[in-house]
C-alpha cells in the first residue's frame, strides 16, 4: 500500500516533470526537470526492486550525461530570449496526437486480454537472498559477452566520433602541442654560427 | 562457457574488423601525418584480409546459433558480410579523392567506416533482439558521425542533426517495440520469439509490432518514415552519401528479415498488410517528388526511397520466394547506388561538388565514361533491359502475382513509369544537352587514380553483365533465403 | 544452318560495339565496318529464307540454350511464317539507313552507327524470340539506342518527343511485363509457346489482354495512344525515323499476332469491337488529321498511323467474320493481309522518310512551304518519291496495295461498314499523299533553295532504287511472301478462334 | 489461242514504257518513239490478229491464268486472260486508237523536253489498258483500273510546272479514288459471296447473290446484288465520268492534247462502260442497280452536254461532249442494252479521238491557243484537219450512215423500248441530249473553222476581243495556255498574227486513219455486233430486259436503219441543234448574246458547271480540311496530347511539387509526420487486432 | 504493489510526452536531445517492468546496455550540435531548414 502510494507520488512527479522538460522555455531549467525524471525514475525502479539501474542511473544519468548537457548549454552561450518562444498554433494538433498515441497503448493495457497477461498483478517478491546486481553481473560477462564487447565498440565510436567532430584546430589559434615539445631536437631550435672574429681594423 | 575458436570461426569478419579497428586507430594516432596518408591504403587492405579470412573460415552453410544464441551465422550472413566487404572498399576507393580535395581525409574517417561496417555484421548476424539493437545503433552511431564529418559545412551539420534526432526516435520506437515484444514472449531470442508468437495475435503484440515496423520503416526509408533520407542524402558529403546508400541497406535488409520475417513469423499477416499501405505510399511519393528534385543527389534519394518501396513489396508478398525478391533487390540496388553516386564523387573536384542536376549538361562531352556508366546505372535502376535493374522489377512482380497481389502490380508498374522519367531526365542531360559554356573555374586537385575509374567502369561492366545472365546471382539469393 | 538466327542477332551488335570502340576517329573506318555488318546481316537472311519450310507452322531454325534456369527461361529463338518476313525486313531496312547516314551525321557518328546497328540486332531477337521473357528483354532493351538517336541527332524539340516516346513505350511495355509475368507464375514457364496454350478463365484473359494490348496498342500506335509517333518521327534524325516507322511499329502488329491472339482467344473475341473501332478511328480520324499537315514527317507519321489501322483491323476482323458468317473463311485472308501491310508499310514509310531526309539534307526544313517544284531540278528523286507516295496510296502493282485490299475483303466478310470505313482510306490517303506531292515536287519553282537543289547523288539513288525495287516486287509478286506466311497465319487463326475456358 | 500472244499484247507495251522510261536518254527521243510505236504497233497488229481468231475462226474464248499473283487462305488471285468477243473488240479499239495517238504525238510533241516520258507514259497505259480489258478477274481488272488512273494522273500533269495542270490530276486522282472506294467495296462483296475473284465464280453465283441480303445495321438488309452492283457501278462512275463524278474529266484537260484523246475520250473513261458490260451477269439479275445506272447516265447525257454549249475551250466542249456520250453509254447498260453501249463505245472511240487530235492539230497550228474566241475561218487553211473534224461532229451528232448514227440511234430506241424504272425520264433525257449534242459541236465547228477569222488578233487579255467570239461569257475564265508556260515550247517568237498551217503528216495521218473508221464502222459492223450475236456468251441479258433483241426484230441492214433513221425523231432534232448553232454562232451572233441576257440565272449556272466544282473545293475540301484540323488541334494536340499525355505529367509534376512541401525542412515537422504515421498505423491495425 | 498496467501506462505518457516534446518545441535543439534521453527512459521502464513481471533478469540487462547506447548516443548528439552551433552560430530548430523539398 505504502509502495503504491510511493509510485503514484514519484509517478505524478515523473509526469509533471517531463512536461516541465518538454515546456519549459530555458533549456537549464529544461536541464534541471531532465535531472528530475531520473531521479523519480531511479526511485520507482527502487520501488520494482531493480536496485542496480536505479543507482546506474543516477550515476551514470545524472552524474555524467546531464553535467554534459549543461556543460554544452553553457558552452555554447546560447541567447536564451531568442529561444524563449514555445510553440506555434498548431500545437493543439500535436498534443492532440501525443495524446492519441497515450489513448492507444493504454487502451492496450487496461483493455481485458490487450495483452494476453494478466497485468493487473504485480512482480512476484523476489526470493531470498536476491541481489539483483549479482544476477546482472553473474549474466553479463557469461552470456553477454557478445554484447558487451559490441558496446565496448559503441563507447569507442562515441568516442572517436565526439573527438573527429569537436577537436579542432584553427589555423591562427595558439596552442601547445605537447608531444612536439617533447620530441623537439636541438637541431630545430639552436643553430650553431660559425663566424669569424673581427677583425680590427 | 567455454570459447574455442572452432565455436567462433563463424564470427571471424566481426573479429577481423575489430581488430582492423583497433589496428588503423593506433596507427592512425601514432604514424603522425606521414601516416595518414597510409590509412586509407591500409583500411582496403583491412577489408581485403577481412574478407579473404571471411572466405577461409567463415563460411558456414548450416544454420548455427553463437554467443548463446545472441549471433546467428547462416550462409546468408556469410555472403551479406562479404558483400558488406566489397561495398565498403568500393565505397572507400571512390571517396579518396573526394575527401582530400575537401581536407577531410583522415583517420576516424576510416574507423567510423569500418565501425559502421561492424555494425552492420552485428545486424546480419543478429540472433536477438540485444544485438539488433546494438547492431543498429553502433551502424547508426557512426554513420552520424560521419554525415557530420566535414565540419566546415553547415549542410552536413543540418543533415547530421536531423538524421540524428529522427533516428534517436525510431530507435526509441525500435525500443518500445522490443519491450513489448519482450514482456508478451518473456524472451529476447529471435528464435524463441518465434516459436512463441502464433496468430491470431493479441492487440499488445501487435503494439509492439508496430512499434518495430514504424523503425524499420525508418530505417529502411518508407514512407512517411522517410524525411531523414532526402536531407542526409544532399547534406552529407558525397562520399558520405556514398557509404550510406550502399552498405547499411544490406544491414537494413537484414533487419527487416531477422526481424519481421523470422523472428516475428508469426504476426506475419499484420505486418504484411502494414509494409503493403507503406510500399504504396513510398512508390508515390519517392517516384513523384523525385521528378521535380533539381539536386542529383537528392533526386537519387527519393530514387532511393522509390526503390525502397519495391524492397518493402518483397516483403508484402510474405513468402521466401518475396524475401529473396526483395534481397535480390537490395543487392542490385546497392550496386547500383555504389556507381550512381560514385560517378558523382568523381565528376566532383576541389569546390566543384558536382551535385546539381544542371552539372551534369553534356558530361558525355566532357567525360564519355562516366556518362556511359551513368547511363547504364540510370537505365538500370528504371528498369530497363538489359540491365540488372529489370530483373529485380520482375523479381518483385513476379512474387506479388505469386501472392495475388494485383493492386500493387499495377501501382508499382505504373510509379516504375513515372520513375523512368528523372532517370531519363539525367541521360537526358548528359547525351543531349550541351555542356555549360562556363565551366567551374578548375582549381589544382588530386584526380581519381585511373584504377578508380576502371573500378567504376567495372561496376557498371557488372550492371551489364548480371543483366544479361541474371540466372546465378538469382540462383544464390533464393539458396540464402531457403 | 544451326546458329543462324544468333548470327543475325548478334553479328550487328557486335560491329555496333565495333564500330564505338573505333571511336569517332576512326570513323571512316567505322561507316565501312558498319556498313559491312548491315549488309552481312542482310546476306544472312538468304540462307535463313532458303532454309526456312514454308510447309510447317512450327518455329525453324531453333536455337535453345538456358539462360536463367530458375525461371525456366531460355536463350530460345526460332522463326515461323509470322516472323521471318519481319527479321528480313529488318535486315533489309537497316542498309538504307546505315548508307543514308554515310555523309550527314557529323556528330559522334560512331555512336550513331553503332545505335542502329545494336538496335537492328535486338529488332531481330524480337522477332526470333520464342521465349516471352527473351522477348521481353530485346523489346524494351531496343527502347534505349532508339532514346539515344532521337535525343542526340534529332531537331530542335528531341529532348521532348523521345522522353514522350520513351515513357509513351515504356507505360505500355511494363504492363505487358506484369501480363507475362501473371502467366508465368501460373504455368511455370516463359515459352511462348506454353503461354499460348496456358488455360486462362475469362477474367483473365481479359486483363491480360488489355495489358498486352496497350502495350502494343502503343507501339502499333493504335488511336488514342498513337501520339508520340508524329512527335517522335518529326524529330528523330532520317535513320530514326525509318526505324522507327519500318520496324518499329511492326514489333506492335506483331505483338498481336504472337501473343494477344493466341494467348487470350476468348478475351480477343470480347473485345474485338474496341480494337476494330479504334483502327478504324485511326483509318479515318487520322487520315483527316494527315490532311492538314504542315509538316513532311509528321503528314507521313500520321499516315503511318492510318496505315498501321489496317494491320489491327485484320488481326481483329477474325472474330467478327466467325460471329458474321460462322465460318472461317476471310479470316486468314484479313490476318494474312495485316502481315503484308506490315512490311509494305516498312518499305513504304521507310523509304518516304528517306525521301523527306533526302531533301532535308539539302534544305533543312521539313516544312511543305519550304518546298515546291523540286521536280524540276530533282527529276530524278522526284520519279521515285511519287513512286512511294503513290505506293502509300496503296496503287496495285505497288506493295502497298496487296495489304489494304486483303484487309478490305476480309472484312466486308465481318461487316459492310468495317469494310467500307476501312476503304476510305483510298480517298483519304491519296487526298494527303498526293497533295503533299503536289505540294513539293509538282509546280513551278518557288523558292531560291529549291532552285539550287542537286539531284540524289550515287549512294541515295542506290538506297531509293532499292527500296523501289522492293515496293514494286511485293506489289507486283508478292505470292512468294503469302506462301512463307501461309502455315502460321491458319496456324494462328486456328488458335485465335480457339477457346480457352 | 497462243497464250504467248496474248501475254506479249500487253507486255510489249509494257517493256517499251521501262525503256524508254527508265533508259529515255540513253535511246535518245528518235529511239522513244520508235521503240514505243513500234511495241504498240506489234500489239495492235496481234489485238487484230485475236479479234479474227475469236470472229472469224471461231476460236474458243480463252480463260487462264498466267501467274498467280497471291494465294490467301485458300483465296486464289491471279492474273489471267479472259479473251472473248468483247475483249478482243476492247483491245482492237484500244491499240488502235493508241497507234494513232502515238504517231500523233511524234508530231504533236516534237518540241516538248519531256519527249521520251511522254512516250513511256503513253505506252504505260496502253499496258494498263490492255490489262484491264484483257482481265478474267476483279483483281487484275482493279489493277487495270488504277494503272490507267495512275497514267492519268501522271498524264493530265505532264506540264508539272502548271498550277492548273497539277490541281487537276490531283483532283482526278482523288474523284477516282472515290469511285474506287465503292469499286473495292463491290470487290469485296463479289469474293465474300463467291470466294473467288474470277468472273467466271461470280457469274455463276449472280443468281444466288440475287436472292440474298447483306445487312446495313440490325434491321435493315439490302438484297446483295444491288448493293455490291450499285458498288461496282460507283467506281465506274469515276472512271466515267459519271454525275457527281465528273468533276475531273473537264479539269484533265490540262493535259496535252493526245492524252485527251487517248485516255480521256477513247479509252480510259469507257472503262466504267466496259466493266459494267463485262459485268453484266450481274447487273442483269438487279433491277434496282440498272435503274440507279440509268438515271445517272440520262442526268450525264443532257445535263454535261448543256455545258458544252457554254464553254469556249474547243478541248473543254469536247471534253463535255464526251461526258455527255459517256452518259449515253450508261443509259445503254442501264436498259440492258450492253451491246449498244459497246458499240457506241467503239464508234465514240474513233470519232471522239478524231475530234481530239483534230483540235489538237488547231490548237499546234495556233501555237497552243484553245480558246474558239480567238480561232474561226480556219477551215481553208487547214483543210484536212477540218474535214476530219467534220466527220467526227457528224459522227457524234448521229448523222445516219455515220458510225455514231447507228451506235446513238441504237440506244435511243433501247430507252425507249425498255420499261425499267427511270426510262421515261431517261428517254427525254437522251433525245434532247440529241439536239444538244448537235447545238454545241456545230457550235465548235462554226466558231473554230468558219466564220470571221480571229486568230490573228494579236493581243491576249480577253478584254481586247470585241468581236463576234465575245458573246459567249466575256467574263468566264477559260484553261488558256499561257506559252511561257509550256515548257520548252516557247512559242512567244512565232508570233499570233502567222497565218496557220495544215499540221504535218505525222499528225494528219491519224486523223485519216481515225476518219475513215468513224465514217464506216458504224455502218460495217451494226448488224453483227448490236443485232446478231456477236456479243453472246461476253454479255448476258436476261429475256425480259433484252430491248436490243426486240428492236433487232425489225432490223433490215444498215441502209435500211439509216434511212429509217432520217424519218426519226432524234435526227430531227439534231437537224435543228445544226440549224440553231449556224443561226446563233455564224450567222447572228448577236442573237446568242441576247439569249445569255435573257436567260442570265441560266447561263450563270452553266458557266459554273451546276457549282459543283464550287460546292467540292468550298465545301467538301474546306470541310475535310476543317475536320483535319479540328481532329488535330482539338483531339490529338488538345485533348490527347494536352489533357491527357502532357496533362497527367504536368498532374504528376505539380503533384510532386506539392508533395515537397511536405518535406518542409523544419525537424519538428518531420518527427510530427513521424507520429502521425505511428499513430494511423497503431490506430488502424489496433482496430482491427483481437481483444 | 505496483501493477504491471501501471508501469507501462506510465511509461507510455513519457514516451509520447518525448515525442511530442520533439515536434511541439520550434526553438530550441537542445531540448530535443533532452527529449531522446526521456524516449529511452520510458522504453526502459518497459523493460524493467516486464522483467520483474517475469522475474527474468534478461530485461534488466537489456535496459543496461541501453544506458550504455544512450550515454554513448548523448555525446555525440551533442558533439554534432557543438558542430552545428559552430556552423550556423545557432541551436535554434527553425533556422535548420536549408534542406527541404
Amino acid at each position: 500500500m505504502l509502495i503504491e502510494a510511493l509510485f503514484y507520488v514519484f509517478a505524478a512527479i515523473l509526469v509533471a516533470a517531463s512536461l516541465a522538460v518538454i515546456t519549459a522555455r530555458n533549456p537549464v531549467y529544461s536541464a534541471l526537470a531532465l535531472v528530475m525524471c531520473f531521479v523519480t525514475s531511479a526511485a520507482i525502479w527502487l520501488l520494482l526492486e531493480a536496485e542496480f539501474l536505479a543507482v546506474v542511473l543516477v550515476l551514470v544519468y545524472v552524474g555524467a550525461v546531464m553535467v554534459l548537457f549543461l556543460f554544452v548549454i553553457m558552452m555554447l552561450d546560447i541567447n536564451l530570449a531568442e529561444l524563449r518562444q514555445g510553440f506555434t498554433r498548431f500545437a493543439w494538433l500535436g498534443w492532440l496526437t501525443a495524446l492519441a498515441v497515450i489513448v492507444e497503448i493504454v487502451g492496450v493495457v487496461w483493455a481485458r486480454g490487450g495483452l494476453g497477461i494478466d497485468a493487473s498483478r504485480g512482480a512476484l517478491p523476489a526470493p531470498a537472498g536476491y541481489s539483483n546486481t549479482l544476477e546482472l553481473g553473474r549474466v553479463l560477462y557469461t552470456r553477454y559477452a557478445y554484447p558487451l564487447e559490441l558496446a565496448a565498440m559503441l563507447l569507442l565510436v562515441a568516442i572517436v566520433a565526439a573527438i573527429a567532430l569537436t577537436m579542432r584546430q584553427r589555423a591562427g589559434l595558439k596552442y601547445q602541442d605537447v608531444s612536439r615539445q617533447v620530441a623537439v631536437r636541438r637541431e630545430q631550435r639552436l643553430r650553431i654560427v660559425k663566424m669569424d672574429a673581427e677583425k680590427r681594423p | 562457457m567455454v570459447l574455442t575458436w572452432s565455436s567462433v570461426a563463424a564470427a571471424v569478419p566481426e573479429i577481423s574488423l575489430t581488430a582492423a579497428i583497433c589496428l588503423i586507430l593506433l596507427v592512425d594516432v601514432f604514424a603522425g601525418e606521414r601516416g595518414r596518408r597510409v590509412t586509407p591504403t591500409l583500411t582496403l587492405l583491412a577489408l581485403a584480409v577481412g574478407a579473404a579470412l571471411t572466405v577461409r573460415y567463415g563460411h558456414v552453410t548450416e544454420r548455427a546459433p553463437l554467443f548463446a544464441g545472441m549471433y546467428v551465422a547462416d550462409e546468408l550472413g556469410f555472403v551479406l558480410k562479404l558483400a558488406g566487404f566489397l561495398l565498403v572498399a568500393v565505397a572507400l576507393l571512390y571517396s579518396r579523392t573526394y575527401l582530400e580535395n575537401r581536407s577531410i581525409l583522415r583517420g576516424e574517417y576510416y574507423v567510423l567506416a569500418l565501425t559502421a561496417l561492424l555494425g552492420i555484421f552485428v545486424l546480419v548476424s543478429a540472433g536477438s533482439l540485444l544485438t539488433v539493437y546494438l547492431g543498429v545503433e553502433l551502424l547508426a552511431l557512426s554513420v552520424y558521425a560521419m554525415v557530420a564529418f566535414d565540419r566546415d559545412s553547415g549542410v552536413s551539420a543540418e543533415s547530421a542533426m536531423k538524421y540524428f534526432v529522427l533516428g534517436a526516435i525510431a530507435s526509441g520506437a525500435l525500443l518500445y517495440g522490443m519491450s513489448l515484444i519482450y514482456g508478451l514472449t518473456g524472451t529476447l531470442d529471435l528464435a524463441e520469439i518465434a516459436a512463441r508468437l502464433r496468430a491470431p495475435n493479441t492487440a499488445g503484440v501487435i503494439l509492439g509490432l508496430t512499434f518495430i515496423v514504424v523503425a524499420v520503416a525508418f530505417k529502411l526509408g518508407a514512407v512517411p518514415f522517410h524525411m531523414w533520407l532526402p536531407d542526409v542524402y544532399e547534406g552529407a558529403p558525397t562520399s558520405v552519401t556514398l557509404f550510406i546508400g550502399t552498405a547499411p541497406k544490406i544491414a537494413y535488409f537484414a533487419l527487416a528479415l531477422r526481424l519481421l520475417a523470422q523472428g516475428l513469423a508469426g504476426t506475419a499477416s499484420e505486418w504484411v498488410q502494414m509494409l503493403a499501405a507503406l510500399a504504396v505510399l513510398t512508390l508515390v511519393v519517392g517516384n513523384v517528388v523525385a521528378i521535380v528534385q533539381s539536386n542529383l543527389k537528392r533526386m537519387l534519394a527519393y530514387s532511393t526511397i522509390a526503390n525502397v518501396g519495391f524492397i518493402v513489396l518483397g516483403f508484402v508478398a510474405g513468402t521466401p520466394d518475396g524475401y529473396a525478391a526483395a534481397l535480390y533487390y537490395t543487392l542490385v540496388y546497392v550496386l547500383v547506388a555504389l556507381g550512381s553516386f560514385g560517378v558523382i564523387l568523381l565528376s566532383s573536384a576541389k569546390g566543384f561538388e558536382a551535385d546539381l542536376l544542371d552539372d551534369y549538361r553534356g558530361l558525355h562531352q566532357r567525360d564519355p565514361l562516366l556518362a556511359l556508366a551513368m547511363m547504364m546505372l540510370m537505365f538500370s535502376t528504371a528498369g530497363v533491359p538489359p540491365f540488372v535493374g529489370f530483373w529485380a522489377k520482375l523479381r518483385i512482380f513476379q512474387v506479388l502475382w505469386e501472392t495475388n497481389h494485383l493492386w500493387l502490380v499495377v501501382i508499382a508498374a505504373g510509379m516504375s513509369v513515372v520513375g523512368a522519367y528523372y532517370y531519363l531526365r539525367v541521360v537526358k542531360l548528359m547525351y543531349f544537352d550541351e555542356p555549360p559554356t562556363a565551366l567551374p573555374a578548375a582549381q589544382p586537385a588530386a584526380r581519381p587514380a585511373a584504377g578508380v575509374r576502371l573500378a567504376l567502369g567495372l561496376n557498371a561492366a557488372a550492371v551489364l553483365l548480371l543483366g544479361v545472365l541474371p540466372g546465378p546471382l538469382l540462383d544464390l539469393c533464393a539458396r540464402l533465403i531457403h | 544452318m544451326h546458329g543462324l538466327l544468333s548470327m543475325l542477332i548478334w553479328l550487328p551488335v557486335g560491329a555496333g560495339l565495333g564500330v564505338l570502340l573505333l571511336g569517332d576517329r576512326n570513323i571512316l573506318a567505322g561507316r565501312w565496318l558498319a556498313l559491312l555488318a548491315s549488309l552481312a546481316t542482310l546476306a544472312l537472311t538468304v540462307p535463313l529464307w532458303a532454309a526456312f519450310d514454308a510447309g510447317s507452322a512450327l518455329p525453324q531454325l531453333t536455337e535453345r540454350l538456358p539462360w536463367i534456369p530458375r525461371f525456366d527461361a531460355w536463350y530460345a529463338l526460332g522463326v515461323d511464317g509470322i516472323s521471318l518476313p519481319l527479321i528480313v525486313l529488318t535486315a533489309f531496312m537497316t542498309v538504307p539507313v546505315v548508307i543514308a547516314g554515310w555523309t550527314v551525321i557529323e556528330t559522334r557518328p560512331a555512336e550513331y552507327y553503332a545505335a542502329f546497328l545494336i538496335m537492328e540486332g535486338l529488332m531481330i531477337g524480337v522477332f526470333s524470340a520464342t521465349d516471352a521473357l527473351l522477348f521481353y528483354f530485346f523489346w524494351e532493351a531496343m527502347l534505349i539506342p532508339m532514346f539515344l538517336i532521337i535525343g542526340i541527332w534529332g531537331g530542335p524539340r528531341r529532348v521532348y518527343a523521345t522522353i514522350k516516346f520513351f515513357l509513351y513505350t515504356f507505360l505500355g511495355s511494363v504492363f505487358m511485363l506484369a501480363a507475362l509475368i501473371y502467366m508465368y507464375v501460373k504455368g511455370g514457364s516463359y515459352s511462348i509457346a506454353s503461354l499460348q496454350t496456358l488455360p486462362l478463365s475469362l477474367v483473365e484473359q481479359r486483363w491480360i489482354f488489355l495489358a498486352l494490348l496497350l502495350a502494343f496498342a502503343v507501339k502499333v500506335p493504335m488511336f488514342p495512344v498513337h501520339t508520340w509517333l508524329p512527335d517522335a518521327h518529326v524529330e528523330a534524325p532520317t535513320g530514326g525515323s525509318v526505324i522507327l516507322a519500318a520496324i518499329m511499329l511492326k514489333m506492335g502488329g506483331y505483338g498481336f499476332l504472337r501473343f494477344s491472339l493466341p494467348i487470350a482467344p476468348d478475351a480477343s473475341r470480347e473485345l474485338d469491337l474496341l480494337v476494330i473501332a479504334l483502327s478504324l478511328i485511326a483509318v479515318i480520324y487520322i487520315g483527316f488529321v494527315a490532311l492538314v499537315q504542315q509538316d513532311m514527317k509528321k503528314l507521313i507519321a500520321y499516315s503511318s498511323i492510318a496505315h498501321m489501322g489496317f494491320v489491327t483491323l485484320g488481326a481483329f476482323v477474325v472474330y467478327e467474320i466467325v460471329r458474321n458468317t460462322h465460318s472461317l473463311r476471310g479470316a486468314g485472308l484479313g490476318l494474312d493481309g495485316a502481315m503484308v501491310q506490315m512490311i509494305s508499310h516498312g518499305l513504304i514509310s521507310g523509304a518516304l522518310f528517306l525521301c523527306v531526309g533526302v531533301l532535308y539534307d539539302r534544305i533543312h526544313s521539313r516544312q511543305i512551304a519550304d518546298y515546291g517544284g523540286v521536280v524540276n531540278t530533282m527529276p530524278v528523286f522526284a520519279s521515285f518519291m511519287v513512286l512511294f507516295a503513290l505506293a502509300n496510296t496503296g496503287l496495285p502493282g505497288t506493295s502497298g496495295f496487296v495489304g489494304e485490299f486483303l484487309v478490305i475483303l476480309a472484312s466486308f466478310n465481318a461487316s459492310f461498314w468495317y469494310s467500307a470505313l476501312a476503304a476510305v482510306t483510298l480517298v483519304l490517303g491519296a487526298a494527303y499523299t498526293l497533295w503533299l506531292v503536289k505540294r513539293v515536287i509538282f509546280g513551278p519553282v518557288t523558292s531560291p533553295r529549291v532552285a539550287a537543289l542537286d539531284d540524289l547523288n550515287g549512294r541515295e539513288f542506290v538506297v531509293l532504287s532499292a527500296l523501289a525495287l522492293a515496293v514494286l516486287v511485293v506489289g507486283v509478286w508478292p505470292a512468294p511472301l503469302l506462301k512463307v506466311m501461309q502455315p502460321s497465319i491458319h496456324h494462328l487463326v486456328a488458335q485465335a478462334i480457339a477457346t480457352k475456358i | 489461242m497462243n497464250p504467248t500472244v496474248l501475254i506479249a499484247i500487253p507486255l510489249l507495251p509494257l517493256l517499251a514504257a521501262i525503256v524508254a522510261g527508265l533508259g529515255g536518254r540513253l535511246i535518245g527521243r528518235a529511239g522513244a518513239h520508235w521503240l514505243t510505236c513500234g511495241a504498240v504497233a506489234a500489239s495492235c497488229v496481234l489485238s487484230f490478229l485475236v479479234l479474227k481468231q475469236i470472229c472469224l475462226d471461231g476460236v474458243p474464248v480463252y480463260d487462264a491464268k498466267v501467274y498467280t499473283w497471291l494465294v490467301s487462305d485458300g483465296l486464289h488471285m491471279e492474273v489471267g486472260f479472259l479473251i472473248d468477243r468483247l475483249t478482243a473488240l476492247m483491245m482492237a479499239v484500244v491499240t488502235f486508237v493508241s497507234l494513232c495517238v502515238h504517231v500523233y504525238t511524234i508530231g504533236y510533241m516534237s518540241d516538248d523536253p519531256g519527249y521520251t516520258r511522254f512516250f513511256s507514259y503513253i505506252s504505260l497505259f496502253t499496258f494498263s489498258m490492255l490489262m484491264l480489258v484483257m482481265a478474267n478477274n476483279f483483281l487484275q481488272l482493279f489493277f487495270g483500273w488504277e494503272a490507267v488512273g495512275l497514267v492519268s494522273y501522271l498524264l493530265i500533269g505532264f506540264w508539272y510546272t502548271r498550277p492548273s495542270a497539277i490541281f487537276a490530276n490531283l483532283k482526278a486522282f482523288i474523284v477516282n479514288r472515290i469511285g474506287d472506294f465503292g469499286f473495292v467495296l463491290g470487290i469485296a462483296g463479289v469474293v465474300y459471296f463467291t470466294q473467288s475473284l474470277a468472273y467466271r465464280d461470280a457469274f455463276a453465283a449472280a443468281p444466288n447473290m440475287a436472292q440474298a441480303l447483306i445487312p446495313l445495321s440490325r434491321t435493315w438488309s439490302v438484297p446483295a446484288l444491288t448493293l455490291i452492283c450499285i458498288c461496282l457501278f460507283i467506281g465506274a462512275m469515276g472512271k466515267s465520268a459519271q454525275v457527281p463524278l465528273h468533276v475531273w474529266l473537264p479539269d484533265s484537260m490540262e493535259g496535252p492534247t493526245p492524252i485527251s484523246a487517248l485516255i480521256h475520250a477513247a479509252t480510259m473513261v469507257t472503262a466504267g462502260i466496259f466493266m459494267v458490260a463485262r459485268l453484266s451477269p450481274l447487273f442483269e439479275y438487279s433491277d434496282a442497280a440498272l435503274s440507279f445506272v440509268l438515271v445517272i447516265g440520262a442526268t450525264t447525257a443532257f445535263f454535261m452536254g448543256l455545258l458544252g454549249v457554254v464553254h469556249n475551250d474547243i478541248k473543254r466542249v469536247i471534253a463535255y461532249s464526251t461526258l455527255s456520250q459517256l452518259g449515253y453509254m450508261t443509259v445503254a447498260l442501264g436498259v440492258s442494252a450492253y451491246g449498244a453501249a459497246i458499240f457506241h463505245l467503239m464508234t465514240h472511240a474513233f470519232f471522239k479521238a478524231l475530234l481530239f487530235l483534230a483540235a489538237g492539230s488547231v490548237i499546234i497550228a495556233l501555237h497552243h491557243e484553245q480558246d474558239m474566241r480567238r480561232m474561226g475561218g480556219l477551215a481553208k487553211y487547214m483543210p484536212v484537219t477540218a474535214a476530219t473534224c467534220w466527220i467526227g461532229a457528224l459522227a457524234l451528232v448521229g448523222t445516219p450512215f455515220f458510225s455514231g448514227f447507228y451506235s446513238k440511234d441504237a440506244i435511243i430506241e433501247a430507252v425507249g423500248e425498255s420499261h425499267r424504272w427511270g426510262a421515261t425520264y431517261a428517254y427525254w433525257c437522251v433525245l434532247c441530249g440529241v439536239f444538244v449534242t448537235a447545238l454545241y459541236t456545230f457550235r465548235m465547228l462554226f466558231l473554230t473553222f468558219h466564220g470571221p477569222e480571229r486568230f490573228r488578233d494579236a493581243t491576249h487579255t480577253h478584254e481586247a476581243h470585241v468581236d463576234a467570239g465575245r458573246m459567249i461569257g466575256p467574263d468566264e475564265p477559260t484553261q488558256v495556255l499561257d506559252d511561257g508556260q509550256a515548257p520548252g515550247g516557247d512559242h512567244s517568237d512565232h508570233g499570233h498574227g502567222a497565218t496557220p498551217r495544215e499540221s504535218p503528216a505525222v499528225v494528219t495521218v491519224p486523223l485519216v486513219a481515225l476518219a475513215i473508221p468513224s465514217i464506216l464502222i458504224g455502218a460495217l459492223t451494226v448488224g453483227p455486233v448490236l443485232f446478231g450475236h456477236y456479243f453472246t456468251g461476253s454479255i448476258l441479258v436476261l429475256d425480259r430486259n433484252d430491248v436490243l433483241g426486240a428492236i433487232g426484230e425489225e432490223f433490215g441492214g444498215p441502209v435500211l436503219f439509216a434511212l429509217q433513221g432520217l424519218l426519226a425523231a432524234p435526227f430531227w432534232l439534231a437537224a435543228a441543234g445544226a440549224v440553231t448553232a449556224w443561226a446563233f454562232f455564224l450567222r447572228r451572233p448577236a442573237w446568242a448574246d441576247l439569249a445569255v441576257r435573257k436567260a442570265r440565272w441560266l447561263y450563270r449556272v452553266l458557266t459554273e458547271k451546276y457549282y459543283f466544282d464550287w460546292f467540292n473545293e468550298r465545301i467538301l475540301a474546306a470541310l475535310a480540311r476543317l475536320i483535319g484540323v479540328g481532329l488535330w488541334k482539338g483531339g490529338d494536340e488538345a485533348l490527347i496530347d494536352g489533357a491527357l499525355v502532357n496533362g497527367s505529367a504536368a498532374t504528376v509534376g505539380w503533384l510532386g511539387s506539392v508533395m515537397r512541401r511536405v518535406q518542409s525542412g523544419y525537424l519538428y515537422s518531420y518527427a510530427f509526420w513521424m507520429m502521425i504515421g505511428l499513430a494511423l498505423l497503431l490506430g488502424w491495425f489496433l482496430a482491427h487486432a483481437r481483444f | 504493489m505496483i501493477t504491471l498496467a501501471q508501469l507501462l501506462t506510465l511509461s507510455a505518457i513519457v514516451f509520447s510526452l518525448a515525442i511530442a516534446g520533439i515536434f511541439l518545441n520550434r526553438k530550441n535543439m537542445i531540448l530535443l536531445l533532452m527529449c531522446v534521453e526521456l524516449l529511452l527512459l520510458a522504453a526502459n521502464f518497459n523493460f524493467i517492468a516486464f522483467s520483474r513481471y517475469l522475474s527474468d533478469i534478461n530485461g534488466q540487462v537489456f535496459v543496461f546496455f541501453v544506458l550504455t547506447v544512450a550515454a554513448a548516443e548523448s555525446a555525440i548528439g551533442l558533439a554534432i550540435l557543438v558542430v552545428l552551433f559552430r556552423e550556423r552560430g545557432s541551436i535554434n530548430v527553425e533556422d535548420l531548414n536549408t534542406l527541404k523539398g
